[in-house]
């Protein structure tokens, strides 16, 4: 009784201060992003526009639709370092589907998915079977999958009638329906944006109000917890690097189309960027973990604060400084809340 | 970066036009590239800076990490923000042409250096890089008498890069007595340390003297690794010929017995400038022609003094350096003396 | 009276909102063995973690020889001669060094030598673990492949390698077998001699009678009583440990035992376990003893899929069942609930709701979507059934006490109705009334017709619970006692190896026998 | 007793077997260094040459000095991901010196160590103090050196009388003395080659046979019992991310020696590289952890390769899919084993 009592007295006295932590925890990633959208709006006219918001989001619907996938890996206390190649290699392959086979275009949507799938399977074998920790896995496969890729089209990139090394011109073209998908628009907000909105928003709903993940985090947080309530851990690991593996696809299916060819390398760049939004998200909502719509949520404080920073005209070279600044002070509300929290057990 | 020794009439530029109000002052210029590296990059912002500054102008740079679709979302950002001409540096036809159309839309000129954009009322600058490539295997055909063994530094997947390589195999075809020995190259993060690693590694395969007899680098990232490891290796009868030029490769070519003999270049902050001068062009309402050719200038290690020079006082020495009048008008340069 | 070695007096301690210590109190002479007692969560683990330097107090004095001392860190408590093993071996072991690192491993953070020699440290190692007539561990491998037991020998072997002046244990028998702990006890009563201070740790009150000299009872963060050894009796103790007198009588069974529900016909899993056949019947409580490493874990395990099978055949409820994780066991109607709770058991960082419902996730989620509303209701339902403490559903469960985590553990199989529930150890490290609660939860589970398999290394627990006792020997079921002739002697004589030993196993019998706890 | 009789007899039974995978994973990456030493001496002359080896050991002496520091805080159970960024800062800060402001020798040489020091201080502080994951605070550390390298510089390289942005030009060169780290020669070696070596060696003695060494790899195996023998794991954390970040600023200076002028984001490409070096390392001669002699192997291994393969004409877009499939290899042995041993006890 009497630990009780003083647990209540103690609650009450701290309480002032721990509210504030906690509100911080809950609300400061978006208090920040409000603040950043409000300062920017009052520096300059363009920012606060229809037009710029749309830019905004088409801007970032790349990197988060990769950053979903690394949220997935990440859920299950894993880690995706491949995406960025697996990007790669999906936007290479949709261009020469069409550029050099002159494929169909439901073809040229589904192989680079099934690639995905593909290089999913991988690095979950290498994880799952032979055991090797999830980081050093996807390591080996980040560079195993770039120099697949870059070997594929022999360091070409990949353009519209292009001369092939082996003499004359490609048959193809990237077709309008396929560019639609990255370059189009649909009822007042460009495709890629659409694309991203329903990515986010299933990944969310999957998360945090499905059985598969409730089964995702538990296996996560305790993997021999899991297996004992009987979850197949393996199917699940298996589960989220496949889903993380068909995100990156998707993720390079939208590159080519925005870009209209077939960078050789594109994915590489994004793969940091998606890790830093989906860690910029733990922060949101007091989640404190891997979540959907905190990735979203970092991606487009990133992407924000990126245009609002160049609209600014800060040299291009200090962005980076701001980003990693972001980052640290998203991570340190997350953390320094988490250590508050367990040291009042 | 500190303040030079500078004598203080150099620094008088920055006294600029601020105060002038002619009307086309105050304009807000947008540089969106694709990627900045190196010392080329920087050079050419700065002449783009330079420039938009004489006009009286803001440049704001936005850079793209060499990635396309960021490169579009630039190019949208610069629009919505309302700037009042715009500068591509690379890029692709396929990403930007939309972004671009929205920009004439919206009355915003353009004009796009090694971008390959086909959209109506673009200017769009090009350096003769079919040119430069010619020019540097001509020179070194003529310095080997027409027969050479030859390694080739390129890299596929570049624009300006596929158009060099087009002017190589043309040439190949025609000299017969010049011939490859083997090939190799990659655009990394670290060009020039790579480079410089895998030629330590051509040079151990080929030993002898004679089995190389020059290096043709299609980039000057390329010939700067090259020209290192032939060095290191202390090689002296190994020749490195490059296209592009910084100042950086400047102050390599001109050291003593560099191999490196000879590069192909238009400098780069020159091209920054030319490029201002046609969208001020448009600016001003005027016309000009929407395909230009930047002519490349031809330097050779024999022609440079004695002393270190950089690439502003370079003029001196090499014709047609850095003293480009290309795309001025009387008008603009009216406007540059305001 | 002679200047105590130690003392603690008036020490608080709080944990943001918990006071863990308030005015506690603990004196301690040279060379006797004191002895503190107390339920989960009484404080003894913080006031010897305090005496060891891991937490400082927020008031009061330790004195040690009469000098007043401040311990800063682990570090500043060793070199006063303050040694602790520690009640969680894993914590304080370095897996991935030899034996002879960890054993010296307190000697590298301190000054000395920059370079080591590996031979010396061997040499001192083996020295150490000689003295414990423990010299079968090789001190060369690396510690991660020694067994708990061994483990905690390495940790006592590091205490002794130093001249310590106090020596603490911090429930150092629990993963002892008995023999093991023999050895113990005869190195403590050496210590003793030496005029080594002794803290004394422990659950089981046999063990801390038949070795202790003094006892202190704590409760609430608070001392309660000290008592001469021997002048306590094991009733007074209790009563002092609750704050009341113990209702631990189980009312006398009354249920059906019904129709065979498990049946395992020479299941082995090419490790530890061979040829092991065994029924259970609905309504029926089997208890499978034996000693520690006698393979119980192992065995529970295997039957729930979650260790590989090399030969066997498993029938539920007539029906031959093809078990190969334990998803199959919870589609056949069995239910475990693991040996190590926060490990195996639950999702600690997770909430109870989250925890409750995560076994039959299909039923709080129709059409796929959950239903959180479902959720609360269960979680509800099972803290009124279980009587859990906890101030809501939604707290994480690292702020539930160990009983009450235990009790979580169980309840969350509840939703699922399993037919056959495997218990492991349910009662270890919980404290007397907690255990009490677990008891009348499998006997209610009993009487509802359920099977239940209870492995337990308390042989006196079990003879309580069960209908019928396997006695499990090297993982093998030696033999089968029904509830009227099982006897504690008789059990310990076949868990520690059957007839042929008989002389010797008597000889353990006979000290075991009030050296089984509560 | 049984019981331990039995276990013997278990052990005979399959020692084969184990006995195999026992020697593949003590000598395995050995000896497939040796079948690739003498595959490639087959091929080709130019190969196993006293030049050419030299020259390999040259060409990984940078990465190595960095995957020294990466074994460091892995010893600790950290990751340190800014290496990369302080490296490309040593690199331009010591080339500014000299030819910026034309500092003395000792001064070039001793500034960039600080800034090392520094970094490694603000990661440690980020880690031990605030509590963010080693992972994620390098990370954004990687970011904000990145950028801060490049702020100073103002996006150029810095070279020998460069001009500069505010007019005239830069009154420093690289001094001979300094070039000479890079580039000179030194009783038959090349000095990068001496001062790799020395390091290696330094880095294998510090953590094999000292005190230090064995507090080092105590606060990584178990940091609650490091602390409870006394050792404080925050020091000990501190104390591997100054070496970290020394390591990266010697790599810096190194490079800049090497490559004649202080080119930005030198170190980037250099760190996933390093990062691969230790994880191969992590195989030789059985060690299953972090550990300097196996980070300089791992780091001889990938050099000797890429030697090899571009004496063989590989295409370079070839050359990562080896550095995986190698990482790859490395990792399967070492964790296959780790398994086997597991599950033995
Ligand atoms: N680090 C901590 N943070 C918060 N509360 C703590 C901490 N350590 C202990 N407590 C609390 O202090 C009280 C005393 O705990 P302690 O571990 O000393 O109990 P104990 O007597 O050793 O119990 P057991 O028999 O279970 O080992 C408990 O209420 C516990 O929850
Ligand atoms: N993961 C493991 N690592 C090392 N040893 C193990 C492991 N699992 C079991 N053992 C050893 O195998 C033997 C049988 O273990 P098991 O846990 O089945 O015994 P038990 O009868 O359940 O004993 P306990 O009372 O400790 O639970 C013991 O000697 C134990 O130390
Ligand atoms: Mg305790
Ligand atoms: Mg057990």
């Amino acid at each position: 009784m009497q630990v009780v009592e003083k647990k209540n007295l103690g609650k009450h006295k701290s309480s002032v201060k721990d509210n504030a932590i906690q509100f911080l925890f809950k609300y400061g990633a978006i208090a920040l992003l409000i603040f950043i959208i409000f300062y920017f709006s009052t520096i300059s006219d363009a920012f606060f526009t229809y037009g710029n918001f749309t830019d905004i989001l088409r801007s970032i619907s790349i990197v988060t639709l990769l950053a979903l996938g690394v949220t997935f890996t990440l859920v299950v206390d894993g880690f995706d370092l491949s995406v960025g190649s697996t990007m790669s290699l999906s936007t290479v392959v949709s261009a020469s589907l069409m550029v050099w086979y002159d494929m169909p275009l439901w073809l040229v949507l589904l192989l680079p998915l099934l690639i995905g799938v593909l290089v999913g399977a991988v690095n979950s074998f290498l994880i799952v079977v032979i055991g090797i920790p999830d980081l050093l896995a996807t390591l080996s496969m980040m560079y195993i999958i770039a120099g697949l890729h870059r070997t594929y089209t022999e360091g070409y990139s990949i353009y519209n009638n292009m001369p092939l090394t082996s003499g004359g011109t490609a048959p193809g073209q990237l077709s309008e329906a396929f560019l639609w998908i990255g370059q189009g628009q649909m009822l007042g907000l460009p495709v890629p944006v659409w694309i991203m909105l329903v990515m986010v928003l299933a990944s969310y709903v999957i998360l945090n109000h499905t059985r598969w993940g409730r089964v995702l985090y538990m296996t996560g947080g305790n993997a021999e917890a899991a297996t004992l309530s009987g979850v197949s851990v393996k199917k699940v690991k298996f589960a989220a690097y496949v889903v993380s593996g068909i995100f990156a696809s998707m993720a390079g299916i939208l590159f080519t189309a925005r870009v209209g060819s077939g960078q050789i390398d594109a994915g590489a760049p994004l793969m940091m960027e998606a890790v830093a939004a989906v860690f910029v998200g733990y922060s949101v909502l007091g989640a404190g973990k891997p979540n959907a719509l905190g990735t979203f949520f970092g991606a487009a404080v990133i992407g924000i604060l990126l245009n609002g920073l160049t609209i600014q005209n800060l040299p291009y070279y200090a962005f980076d400084i701001i980003k990693g600044g972001v980052l640290v002070a998203a991570l340190a509300v997350t953390y320094v809340y988490a250590k508050k929290k367990f040291s009042k057990n | 970066q500190p303040k030079g020794n500078v004598s203080e009439e150099e620094t008088s530029s920055d006294t600029k036009a601020e105060a002038s109000d002619h009307p086309l002052a105050g304009k807000e210029i947008a540089l969106i590239m694709q990627i900045n590296l190196g010392t080329f990059s920087a050079q050419y912002i700065s002449g783009v800076e330079e420039q938009v500054e004489k006009f009286g102008g803001k440049a704001t740079v936005f850079t793209s990490e060499g990635d396309l679709a960021k490169m579009a979302s630039n190019l949208d950002a610069a629009i919505n923000q309302g700037v009042d001409g715009i500068l591509i540096d690379h890029g692709t036809k396929e990403a930007l042409n939309q972004g671009v159309e929205k920009a004439l839309e919206a009355g915003i000129p353009v004009v796009a250096f090694d971008a390959g954009i086909d959209v109506e009322g673009v200017v769009s600058l090009e350096q003769g890089d079919q040119q430069m490539a010619e020019m540097t295997l001509e020179k070194l055909a003529e310095d080997n008498n027409g027969e050479a063994n030859i390694v080739k530094i390129w890299t596929a997947g570049f624009a300006p890069m596929e158009r060099r390589q087009i002017a190589y195999e043309k040439f190949l075809s025609d000299n017969p007595g010049i011939k490859e020995v083997t090939a190799f190259g990659a655009a990394t993060n670290n060009t020039a340390l790579d480079t410089q690693s895998q030629m330590e590694a051509v040079l151990k395969q080929y030993p002898n003297e004679g089995e190389i007899t020059a290096v043709w680098a299609a980039w000057d990232e390329f010939a700067k690794g090259a020209v290192r490891a032939i060095e290191q290796a202390g090689r002296t009868d190994i020749k490195v010929y490059g296209i592009d030029m910084s100042d950086e490769d400047l102050q390599l070519m001109q050291k003593e017995n560099s191999p490196w003999l000879a590069s192909a270049a238009v400098d780069p902050t020159d091209i920054g400038r030319i490029q201002v001068r046609y969208l001020y062009q448009l600016l001003n309402g005027e016309q000009p022609e929407e395909k230009v050719i930047l002519e490349p200038v031809f330097v050779e290690a024999e022609s440079l003094p004695e002393e270190t020079v950089t690439t502003d006082k370079l003029s001196e020495y090499v014709d047609g350096w850095g003293a480009s009048e290309q795309g001025y008008t009387d008008e603009l340069r009216e406007l540059e003396g305001q | 009276m002679a200047q105590a070695l130690l003392s603690m007096t008036a020490i608080g301690k709080t944990f943001g909102a918990v006071t863990a210590l308030q005015k506690a109190e603990f004196h301690l002479e040279k060379g006797e063995v004191h002895a503190i007692l107390g339920v989960n969560g009484a404080g003894k683990s913080t006031l010897i973690k305090i005496l060891s330097g891991v937490y400082q107090q927020d008031e009061g004095t330790i004195k040690l020889d009469g000098v007043d001392i401040r311990l800063e860190s682990p570090k500043a408590a060793k070199e006063q001669g303050i040694y602790c093993v520690y009640q969680e071996v894993d914590t304080a072991i370095v897996a991935e060094l030899t034996v002879a690192e960890n054993i010296l491993l307190d000697t590298f953070a301190g000054k000395g030598n920059l370079f080591v020699s590996r031979q010396k440290i061997n040499e001192r190692a083996r020295l150490a673990l000689r003295e414990l007539q423990a010299d079968n561990i090789n001190v060369q491998q690396k510690a991660a492949r020694l067994t708990l037991a061994e483990k905690q020998m390495v940790l006592i072997a590091r205490a002794l390698v130093h001249s310590a002046k106090i020596i603490i244990f911090d429930e150092p028998t629990a993963p002892l077998s008995i023999h093991e702990s023999e050895k113990l006890y005869a190195v403590i009563a050496k210590l003793k001699a030496q005029g080594v201070g002794c803290v004394f740790i422990s659950h089981r009150l046999p063990e801390v009678f038949e070795i202790s000299d003094r006892i202190t009872v704590m409760r609430e963060g608070t001392l309660v009583k000290t008592y001469d050894t021997s002048e306590a009796d094991q009733d007074g103790v209790i009563e002092a440990m609750l704050g009341a007198a113990l209702s631990h009588e189980l009312e006398p069974r009354a249920h059906e035992i019904g129709n065979p529900l498990l049946e395992v016909e020479n299941l082995s899993d090419g490790q530890k376990l061979k040829d092991l056949s065994l029924t259970v019947a609905a309504g029926e409580v089997v208890g499978v003893v034996g000693l520690v490493g006698a393979g119980k874990t192992e065995l529970a395990k295997a039957l729930f899929g979650g260790t590989p099978l090399t030969s066997g055949m498993m029938k539920l409820s007539g029906k031959t069942a093809k078990i190969k994780h334990p998803a199959d066991a919870i589609k056949a109607g069995m239910a475990l609930i693991p040996e190590e709770r926060r490990k195996e058991g639950l999702f600690v960082q997770e909430s109870l709701e989250t925890n409750a419902s995560f076994p039959n996730l299909k039923k709080f989620s129709k059409n796929l979507l959950l239903d959180r509303k479902a959720e609360k209701r269960f979680a509800d339902e099972i803290i009124e059934r279980l009587r859990i403490k906890t101030d809501s559903t939604e707290t994480p469960l690292v702020h539930l006490s160990g009983g009450n985590q235990q009790k979580v553990a169980i309840g969350k199989w509840i939703s699922l109705d399993s037919a056959l529930y495997l218990f492991d150890e349910p009662t270890k490290g919980v404290d007397i009334g907690a255990k009490v609660d677990i008891f009348k939860l499998i006997r209610q589970l009993a009487e509802s017709g359920k099977g239940c398999l209870y492995f337990s290394s308390e042989i006196h627990e079990a003879i309580g619970i069960s209908d019928r006792i396997l006695v499990m020997y090297n993982g093998q079921i030696v033999k089968e006692l029904s509830r009227q002739e099982a006897t504690q002697e008789r059990i310990l004589l076949y868990a520690s190896g059957g007839k042929e030993e008989l002389g010797e196993t008597q000889k353990l019998g006979e000290r075991q026998r009030d050296s089984v706890s509560v």
